[in-house]
């Protein structure tokens, strides 16, 4: 009899493999550039405008992409190091490290693995680091950078002003693109990209309230990053598109038949910030162990808050990119919005507790969570762990630390747990003698 | 013939090498660091006289640096032990462009330019984490003299790695070695490589890339130089007196200032 | 089978209780933990069933907790230290909301429910600054013993103020205080005083809510107990068992184990 | 005043906490609120045009203990946010009406969530200042930010800011900011008149006063500089570069100058000095301050623009100044300044001058370590 997923393959299998495949494609396609003249151009994953590139055949790649994969690979150190020797400072976001300690490597054009961009297209949207990131690579590479300033959603919907001066910067970046490629720009095939993005990321949406079911079918957290391959690097193709469909074709047959992530699905978490992406696999084992599961998480949404039904919309091409940077993004939105966001995430997917993975790299997603907990519990009064290290840097992972954390805050959770049922036992039996 | 007095007033020790006008070494002094300088300076300057061959009175100029270089009286300047310890170590060995100096409770990494002016600098102040103070303790819990240290280090055929950035907290680790029966060499090599590492990654943030002249009292232990040999990838320069060095550097740029000085009285 | 232990190897301590079943202390011992971590527990036990005169096999359940906790042959199951300091502090006093504990070579601060769960906790990292190691340190460079330093330090009146909270170099700064004839009591006031503002700014992260439990070793020091209680402004719970809370924590919830396995055979 | 008294007076409101200097201020101006402006820019102009008095928020030192922003920031979160929200969960900011952050850096932006959260009946503004100079949408955009501000706070002090009053701020804060560059030039003319410890203090108060006494302080300095004595002592020429935000304990100053250091230009208080000129007096107000944002800032690291590169920016100030070298200090965790660092070093590298970094905390008190950085670094240069 199988009870779990975990111990069969396929359901690792199906969607890690697929996503792992396209992955490796978009890699090899980068990898080839390199070789030869096909124009390539930086970008943000947040909150950006990659269909407009694609209009132009131009190969979007990203830095952040860049640091995840030296981090996951256990490769980002030497790196990091690279880049301290020529000035950054331990304080620093490790994820800009590690990317220009690569560069300086020669992991970048024609030797390396990723190929020198045409273009830099910043589209900071929240990150200011993203500014500064960007303009080193203009720098160091020597490439032009183009600034696309996205204003903060400051107040509940974004001024006409607001989006009238996304959308006039979006003109500006197609006419660059015109001159970069010599090709003129395309509306009916902006179209076509954003009709795939807009199935990607209904099927996101899908997958994403398939956790609710109890047990989830998959981690939100820990496996959210096979789908995030695809919706952050390959949206608007119809690769991407194709996936989500097989992916939430997996997810439901596996809700159907009742499975979990782990053996026993004992605790329904939230999480709020990155991965410790170089001990991907002890991190997520410190929570394994315990029969956690994350149900939702933030980090998954810097893409695109694609849950709560906003795509994009081919009727309305440049307005829907603009709104998607400007309001449906996580980066762009303030932190009071990011508690109502984790707060729904509790309610709608039926979770326990709240778990905070602070990282000292980046300060957008950490600056402020102690104040998180505070909120999430003093006011609400839900259970909430916070822990600290980072999301590239090895150097910050203190394992017998966070397990020790970890530990404390799930047996806290169980011996709450024990005392209510035998609360709940002792109130059934007195009312079986009072009959 | 000209005295001038280099004065190292150290945290742990007060150093003092007296040079003739040519930079000849003519003596050196030390005293354990209290906390009256004016005392343990006549008394380090004292036994360097002594050594020398020479009385105090016959010193013409006295360049402070180190720590305490603002608190002896009878100074003629006083020069910061960065500027010192590069300029002495450039005396030494002018090929090399790097130095370390690891102290009681401070290591430095120093780039120098040619001619021996510092060019960049780090230094890790008050964590014991990558200086000396820690082998003096773990030397301590061993049961072993500080001197004996570098020796015993040298003996070791399997270093016991500690993980911990934490000097306190690397005792514990040093306590588990101990008790798991490992063997005083393997867990004082072990201290030494794990200090080597925290040099050499302050070393390359200035720059490292050519020869270092390693100084201070961490150098005279053999087992350390062996350690920063084996890790480093460029050639490790010790000097005869790694001690003194700073103070020989204090004495060198005294005695400019003193030449420039009296010059100056010569042509007024 | 009506008796429970629990035991705390620490950094530099092994505490160990026997509760019977009514979750009575019936024993407790303390020794160093000393080089062995493995063997500090078994001892502990040994020397404290000796003491109770209680068998090994009226002992149901050990828990282990502590640094060592992994270590302890006779654990039969292991509690973080934190849920220990906070079951254990919740018993000695029911009102705490707070618990500031100070071992060797950690200092932690946990906030606990009404109900004695953990809802929050942070913990010095990777530093041992200002942690019982340092005072053990201050003791040791003056001669006097760990029980003389706290009574003296309260004489204090124009407390030094340390240039650095590096275990390792407060012996120097003594040292150097002394040389400079700063009186001992002025000297011990400084280190106490910089030890509890380090120590406050780590209980602030997780907010300081009464009553305020005060646990671990270091809470056996007066002059910790003062320096603390004046710069928070409240009155702490200090037990004479304090050392010994993480070990009772243990114990209890060995206990919770006896007595589901009493209620199985019984059903 | 003479210099030497105003130098005090400066710093006795320097020691003040926000709630404070409103009380003080209210002894002249008994109706007077506040609005707290954090650093690096926001348009205080505006501000002052709703009649209420801007005040900087620069931190607060040693004034104030840090007992719950802890609790909220991270150990790797700059002081300076820590201590603006303890301001407000400790009550220190009666007398305020509000508080506007702009887009600096990632910290400030939640910062501006978490104040907004923990304070009831305090207008907290977070504003979006433009960080591309170079689209046609940029003015519109840039006025309208500023539009949007001046409607809500009229809102909130339940009165209109008309153009009148907002032209009126500008003439006053221009002339507050010829005067502060007519200083700083004469003590480059005049090495040793006024120390930078001394100055700083000075323009610090600045944002502690309302802006018509502030003038009257000014033009008392700029009339006895003259007779002060000056003595050029032999020193390194330096500029400081990177305090734009958090700011340097005035004893750091010290230090740096006790060491051997002459700092001929500095970006402290940067957001009180933002423009290189005149605000135009002309025309519709908002569009001059959204025309002197965007073609005429100092360079600055929390700003991007195209056309001036900061790197270029640095470099004029070090040429134009005459200085021989550049200290960086940067807050600790700052991380604008600590990633501008990285270019800065690349260019000054390539251009052969001299630098030196050195981070501070808004709470550090022993300056020993500092001092022998600056002092090792001045040797470099003096000794041959
Ligand atoms: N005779 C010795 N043999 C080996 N190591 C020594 C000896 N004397 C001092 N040391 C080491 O050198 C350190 C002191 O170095 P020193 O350069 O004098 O420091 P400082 O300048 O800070 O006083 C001690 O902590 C110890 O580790
Ligand atoms: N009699 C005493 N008086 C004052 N302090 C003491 C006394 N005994 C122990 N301590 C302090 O308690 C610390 C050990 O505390 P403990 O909680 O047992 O730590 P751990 O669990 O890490 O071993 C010692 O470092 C010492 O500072
Ligand atoms: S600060 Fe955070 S969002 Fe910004 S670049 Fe770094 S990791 Fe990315
Ligand atoms: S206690 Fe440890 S980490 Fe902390 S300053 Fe001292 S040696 Fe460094
Ligand atoms: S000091 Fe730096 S990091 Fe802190 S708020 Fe100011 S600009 Fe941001």
């Amino acid at each position: 009899m199988r009870t779990t997923i975990a111990d069969s393959k396929d359901y690792r299998g199906t969607v890690h493999k697929l996503s792992r495949d396209i992955i490796s494609d978009w890699l090899g396609q980068l990898q080839a550039a390199t070789k030869t003249d096909t124009k390539s151009a930086y970008l943000m994953v947040s909150g950006n405008c990659v269909e407009i590139l694609r209009c132009f055949d131009i190969l979007p790649t990203f830095p952040e992409i860049n640091a995840l994969q030296l981090a996951i690979r256990k490769n980002s150190l030497p790196y990091i190091i690279k880049a301290e020797e020529i000035g950054y400072a331990s304080d620093n976001c490790a994820y800009v490290k590690a990317d220009i300690g690569y560069t300086l490597d020669g992991g970048i054009g024609e030797d390396g693995t990723i190929p020198k961009p045409d273009l830099i297209v910043c589209n900071f949207v929240g990150c200011n680091v993203y500014i500064k990131w960007f303009e080193h690579c203009a720098e160091i590479m020597d490439v032009p950078l183009v600034m696309l300033d996205i204003p903060f959603l400051r107040e509940d919907e974004p001024s006409k002003e607001d989006t009238q001066y996304v959308i006039t910067q979006l003109k500006e970046l197609i006419a660059k693109c015109e001159d970069l490629t010599g090709k003129k720009f395309d509306m009916d095939r902006l179209r076509e990209h954003l009709a795939y993005s807009a199935r990607a990321e209904q099927g996101w949406a899908k997958a994403k309230n398939l956790c609710k079911a109890r047990p989830a079918p998959y981690d939100a957290y820990f496996d959210a990053i096979n789908m995030m391959g695809p919706i952050n690097a390959l949206r608007g193709t119809k690769e991407a598109a194709d996936f989500f469909d097989a992916a939430v074709e997996q997810y439901e047959h596996i809700v159907e038949q009742g499975l979990g992530v782990v053996d026993d699905e004992r605790f329904r978490i939230v999480v709020e910030g990155p991965p410790p992406y170089p001990y991907y696999r002890n991190f997520r084992g410190l929570f394994e162990a315990w029969g956690a599961v994350a149900v939702q998480s933030t980090y998954s949404t810097v893409g695109g808050t694609w849950e709560n039904g906003f795509c994009h919309d081919p009727e309305r091409p440049l307005e829907s990119i603009a709104e998607q940077m400007i309001i449906h993004n996580l980066c762009n939105r303030s932190m009071i919005e990011r508690y109502k966001q984790i707060h729904q995430y509790i309610t709608d997917w039926h979770a326990d507790a709240l778990v905070i993975h602070s990282v000292k790299s980046c300060r957008l997603f950490s600056a402020g969570q102690g104040d998180m907990r505070e909120h999430f519990i003093r006011d609400l009064g839900i259970p909430t762990l916070m822990v600290e290290s980072d999301l590239e840097d090895p150097r910050y992972y203190a394992e017998a630390q966070l397990k020790n954390r970890i530990d404390a805050f799930f047996e806290a959770l169980t011996y709450k747990r024990l005392r209510s049922t035998a609360a709940a036992e002792a109130a059934a039996a007195a009312a079986t003698q009072g009959d | 013939m000209t005295f001038v007095a280099g004065v190292d007033l150290g945290s742990g020790r007060t150093k003092t090498v007296i040079i003739d006008e040519n930079e000849q070494i003519l003596g050196m002094g030390m005293a354990r660091t209290e906390a009256d300088f004016d005392i343990v300076s006549s008394k380090s300057i004292g036994s360097a006289c002594e050594s020398a061959g020479i009385s105090d009175d016959q010193i013409e100029y006295i360049a402070t640096t180190g720590l305490g270089r603002y608190s002896l009286d009878r100074r003629d300047i006083q020069i910061t032990e960065l500027t010192c310890g590069g300029r002495g170590a450039h005396a030494l060995f002018p090929d090399a462009h790097f130095v370390v100096d690891m102290g009681a409770q401070c290591t430095r990494a120093i780039s120098l330019r040619d001619g021996g002016k510092v060019k960049s600098f780090r230094t890790n102040e008050k964590c014991a984490a990558g200086s000396g103070g820690f082998l003096e303790r773990i030397s301590r819990y061993l049961e072993v003299s500080i001197e004996e240290v570098g020796k015993l280090s040298l003996e070791a055929n399997d270093a016991q790695p500690i993980s911990s950035v934490c000097a306190v907290l690397a005792e514990s680790e040093i306590i588990n070695h101990v008790s798991e029966g490992k063997t005083v060499p393997d867990i004082l090599r072990g201290a030494h490589d794990s200090l080597a590492g925290r040099a050499l990654s302050q070393l390359k943030l200035v720059g490292f890339d050519s020869p270092v002249v390693f100084i201070g009292g961490v150098a005279m232990q053999e087992g350390m130089v062996d350690a920063c040999r084996e890790l480093f990838p460029y050639p490790v320069y010790v000097p005869e007196h790694p001690l003194h060095v700073v103070a020989y550097g204090a004495a060198i740029l005294g005695l400019r200032r003193h030449e420039k000085r009296t010059q100056e009285t010569a042509v007024a | 089978m009506s008796h429970a232990a629990g035991i705390d190897v620490g950094s530099t301590q092994t505490k160990a209780v026997i509760v019977d079943i009514e979750g009575r202390i019936v024993s407790r011992t303390l020794i160093d933990t000393g080089a062995n971590v493995r063997r500090a527990g078994q001892r502990a036990l040994d020397v404290m069933m000796e003491e109770a005169d209680v068998e090994r096999s009226r002992i149901g359940f050990v828990v282990g907790t502590g640094y060592g906790r992994y270590k302890i042959e006779a654990g039969d199951t292991q509690v973080t230290e934190i849920s220990c300091h906070a079951r254990g502090a919740h018993t000695l006093f029911p009102g705490t909301r707070t618990v500031i504990d100070m071992g060797g070579q950690d200092t932690k601060a946990i906030k606990i429910g009404e109900d004695g769960d953990v809802i929050d906790f942070c913990m010095n990292d990777k530093c041992a600054a200002g942690t019982g190691r340092f005072l053990t340190g201050a003791a040791e460079v003056l001669g006097l013993t760990l029980d003389e330093i706290g009574p003296i330090s309260l004489k204090g009146t124009k407390p030094v103020r340390l240039t650095s909270v590096c275990t390792v170099f407060v012996e120097s700064d003594i040292l150097s205080y002394l040389a400079q004839k700063r009186k001992i009591e002025d000297i011990l006031c400084g280190v106490h005083q910089a030890i509890a503002s380090r120590t406050i700014s780590l209980v602030r992260r997780t907010g300081i809510e009464e009553e305020v439990t005060f646990t671990g070793g270091v809470a056996r020091n007066t002059g910790m107990i003062h320096a603390l209680e004046e710069k928070l402004g409240v009155t702490l719970n200090v037990s004479d068992d304090s050392q010994y809370t993480g070990a009772l924590g243990a114990a209890l919830y060995a206990l919770d184990h006896v007595r589901a396995g009493q209620q199985k055979a019984a059903s | 005043m003479t210099i030497d008294e105003i130098v005090l007076h400066s710093r006795s409101l320097l020691d003040m906490k926000p709630s404070q200097v409103i009380k003080k201020t209210q002894e002249t101006y008994p109706n007077v609120r506040g609005f707290a402006v954090f650093p690096v820019y926001a348009p205080h102009e505006i501000i002052h045009a709703a009649g209420l008095m801007p005040v900087g928020l620069y931190g607060a030192g040693d004034q104030l203990e840090i007992t719950h922003a802890d609790s909220r920031f991270q150990s790797f979160i700059c002081s300076i946010a820590k201590s603006t929200l303890e301001l407000f969960l400790a009550d220190e900011m009666d007398g305020f009406v509000g508080i506007a952050f702009s887009s600096i850096c990632d910290v400030a932006r939640n910062l501006a969530s978490v104040v907004s959260r923990n304070t009831e009946g305090i207008y907290v503004e977070y504003l979006h200042l433009p960080q591309n100079m170079a689209s046609e949408q940029s003015q519109t955009y840039t006025r309208s930010e500023y539009e949007r501000f001046r409607r809500k706070l009229a809102e909130h002090v339940g009165r209109p800011i008309t153009d009148a009053a907002i032209s009126e701020s500008l003439k006053l804060y221009n002339e507050q900011r010829r005067l502060i560059r007519a200083i700083y030039a004469y003590r480059q003319d005049h090495p040793g008149s006024i120390s930078a410890a001394e100055l700083t203090c000075i323009t610090k108060a600045g944002t502690r006063m309302m802006p018509g006494d502030y003038l009257t302080i000014l033009k008392d300095v700029m009339e006895q500089l003259p007779q002060r004595p000056a003595h050029a002592r032999d020193t390194v020429r330096v500029v400081v570069e990177g305090a734009f935000c958090e700011q340097p304990p005035i004893e750091l100053i010290e230090a740096i100058e006790a060491a051997g250091c002459e700092i001929r230009d500095d970006d402290m208080m940067l957001g009180w000095r933002l423009f290189t000129g005149d605000v135009s007096e002309q025309g519709d107000p908002l569009t001059a301050l959204a025309n002197a944002y965007l073609n005429e800032s100092v360079y600055c690291s929390t700003r991007h623009d195209y056309y001036h590169p900061r790197t270029e920016g640095l470099l004029a100030r070090v040429r134009d100044s005459g200085a021989k070298a550049v200290l960086f200090t940067p807050a600790k965790f700052c991380e604008p300044a600590l990633l501008d660092y990285v270019l800065f070093k690349r260019c000054l590298d390539d251009k052969g001058v001299p630098h030196l970094k050195l981070e501070f905390e808004e709470k550090m008190w022993t300056f020993e370590a500092p001092r022998t950085e600056v002092e090792t670094f001045a040797e470099s240069m003096l000794f041959d």
